[in-house]
């Protein structure tokens, strides 16, 4: 087999066209069933067996590689992939070019290796829980391969009832009750919170102020800026107010550019 | 294995000690007392379970657990004389109410928390019943009083409650986000309630922090 | 026997062989396992359920039934050999998906662990419904919070884990102390990454040799 060999490396990862064509074959499998992985680490670990050596030995340049040629591939036959697969990519391209360019003098962080060899680590122990997991399932289990009493007895009788209930109970009770807090009234009986509701009252009287255009900033109440808490929930009740009242056609409003401040004007009855 | 397990069990059953031990592991596992022939049907041909329970039987003379005849079938029943270890409530359960199960849940999650609390909290009073309930069966008792107005009694979770629960302490319980996060609740996005989200949480944090200060 | 059980035993213990028996048949009785406290609470005053057990446990070794321990707590269970027989008992067992497998093996390698780390690991998302599941089959349990930003809850397997798998302790999971050697079950971070992992690190360290060092 092939398998050792060393590869020949592409400089530009979208064409790793010249893997051998075993690993291009895998590659190419793999694509059929892409919903099948759980997510890149899946995927690679998946793609590590063609490499045929112990997780350790694992030539993380050559499965660099060999995602690398998959993610193309699926772009090729427009396969969506999800987000996480081309982020992925993109750390194994970096880490590809890192590996394959003599450090920089005066570099700073992690050298290529210790990313690569944590690499290695990550589907090492990847796969050693999968492992482990079988292991877990393959023993004897209760119900299946041994069993308890099948006849408990309870000879004399005490009545005596048990409530029950479990964590998830109460877990779900209490979501309940803080879910159905967020619809209740009183939670406007916090400080600082400004409903949109106030700012429409407010600015329906103060509207017709505004003739020419003013800063939206100020119509805001006294001491809206006191704390950020005040602030920002003055500052978004009014910006709701007024869109509300521009959908209403009561007024007009503008913005020079992204963060400047927005103005507003009177809109005349026609 | 051997060779040819099915041929082979037409000469030879397995050794009369290892009978008895299926005779044991299938009378003791069985829902219902066994006749003989249903104890054959499930055995390698060959075998005679009559034997088998007669050697059982013998091994179990004089045991906490006897080997004994029902009508015409065998199954393990405790030692007559030691019936008086059997005696054990027997237990009737029930779900407990809306009511208590939120109450509990305030009470664990905003412990020390005050009566007047759990009602703001739930939006209705609470109970006589349900806070005695609750105290009755040892889940939830009186913590320290508050020193407010009025010093009002506070209630906490028992070490019975964690146990039954299988927490370690109360503030290993799960915050609102948290929940939502790992999926054990349904996240039900509130239809214009994109607000109090975060200051809920911060309360319920608060809420557990106090846990730790004493 | 003594010539006055009655009498004696208002100021002495039952002779071990009777403790035996009345340990013998109080679990024989019940389908869940029991613990030494739970055995000492319904047998005479000054009784030695612990040492009962160990001579109970020789009594059945070998036999149809085992007297296994599950944690703190024991119990009957037939022997693994004979599941054959017992087809007629089997229970149709929810299946576990592929990714609930996995996360319950973190949980039980990693233990405690938080869903963060059960992520790392796999390297997806926890999904929704896994941990839930996992939780109302009561395989898992929340252990300690952690004492890193964020104070995220953690799980641990529980005493229905090791019953359901014959387990004694969450030690004897199979291929643990290969795992902990090759440094598999290290939560290395990211070189590089500065995660406030470092309380983390002790902590899961620390949780992990727990069960070593007794």
């Amino acid at each position: 087999m092939n398998d050792e060999t060393q590869l020949p490396l592409a400089d530009d990862w979208s064409l790793p066209e010249r893997l051998d064509p075993a690993a291009r074959l895998a590659a190419e499998a793999l694509i059929v069933d892409v919903d099948g992985f759980e997510g890149p680490l899946d995927l690679l670990l998946t793609l590590s067996r063609t490499q045929k050596v112990d997780l350790r030995r694992i030539s993380v340049l050559q499965l660099a590689e060999q995602y690398l040629l998959f993610v193309n591939k699926a772009a090729k036959l427009r396969i969506e992939l999800a987000a996480d697969y081309l982020v992925m990519a993109a750390w194994l391209a970096f880490l590809k070019s890192r590996l394959l360019l003599p450090p920089e003098p005066g570099e700073a962080g992690p050298s290529a290796e210790e990313l690569a060899a944590h690499l290695a680590f990550q589907l090492e122990r990847l796969q050693a829980m999968r492992e482990a997991a079988a292991r877990l399932m393959a023993r004897d289990q209760k119900g299946r391969d041994f069993f308890v009493r099948g006849q408990p007895e309870t000879v004399s009788l005490q009545r005596k009832t048990r409530w029950e209930a479990n964590l998830l109970d109460l877990m779900r009770a209490y979501a309940r009750i803080r879910t159905r807090d967020e619809f209740r009234p009183f939670v406007m009986d916090r400080e600082h919170v400004f409903t949109m509701e106030q700012a429409l009252d407010r600015m329906r009287g103060l509207i017709g102020y505004a003739g020419d255009w003013a800063d939206l900033s100020g119509f805001m109440p006294e001491g809206w800026d006191a704390t950020p808490m005040a602030r920002r929930s003055v500052t978004a009740a009014h910006f709701a107010a007024v869109l509300e009242m521009a959908k209403r056609g009561q007024l007009t409003l503008r913005q020079g550019e992204t963060f400047a401040p927005i103005q507003i004007r009177r809109r005349e009855p026609e | 294995m051997s060779r040819e397990p099915e041929e082979q069990s037409l000469f030879e059953a397995p050794p009369m000690g290892e009978q008895e031990r299926m005779v044991e592991a299938m009378l003791f596992a069985s829902t219902e007392p066994m006749t003989v022939a249903e104890l054959a049907k499930r055995m390698p041909h060959g075998c005679d379970p009559a034997e088998a329970l007669a050697y059982l039987r013998k091994r179990y003379e004089g045991r906490g657990v006897h080997l004994t005849r029902v009508g015409d079938a065998w199954a393990f029943r405790t030692a007559g004389d030691l019936g008086h270890l059997m005696v054990r409530e027997q237990v009737e359960s029930r779900k407990l109410s809306r009511a208590a199960i939120e109450t509990l849940a305030i009470i664990a999650y905003h412990q020390p928390t005050t009566r007047a609390e759990i009602e703001e909290i739930r939006g209705v009073a609470v109970s006589r019943g349900t806070i005695d309930q609750l105290m009755e069966m040892e889940w939830i008792r009186f913590g320290r009083r508050r020193m407010t107005p009025g010093r009002p009694v506070t209630f906490v979770v028992t070490e019975g409650f964690l146990d039954h629960f299988g927490l370690e302490s109360a503030r290993d319980l799960p915050g609102l986000k948290e929940l939502r996060s790992t999926g054990l609740l349904e996240n039900r996005p509130m239809p214009g309630q994109d607000l109090p989200r975060d200051d809920d949480e911060d309360e319920a944090q608060s809420g557990q922090s106090e846990l730790f200060e004493d």
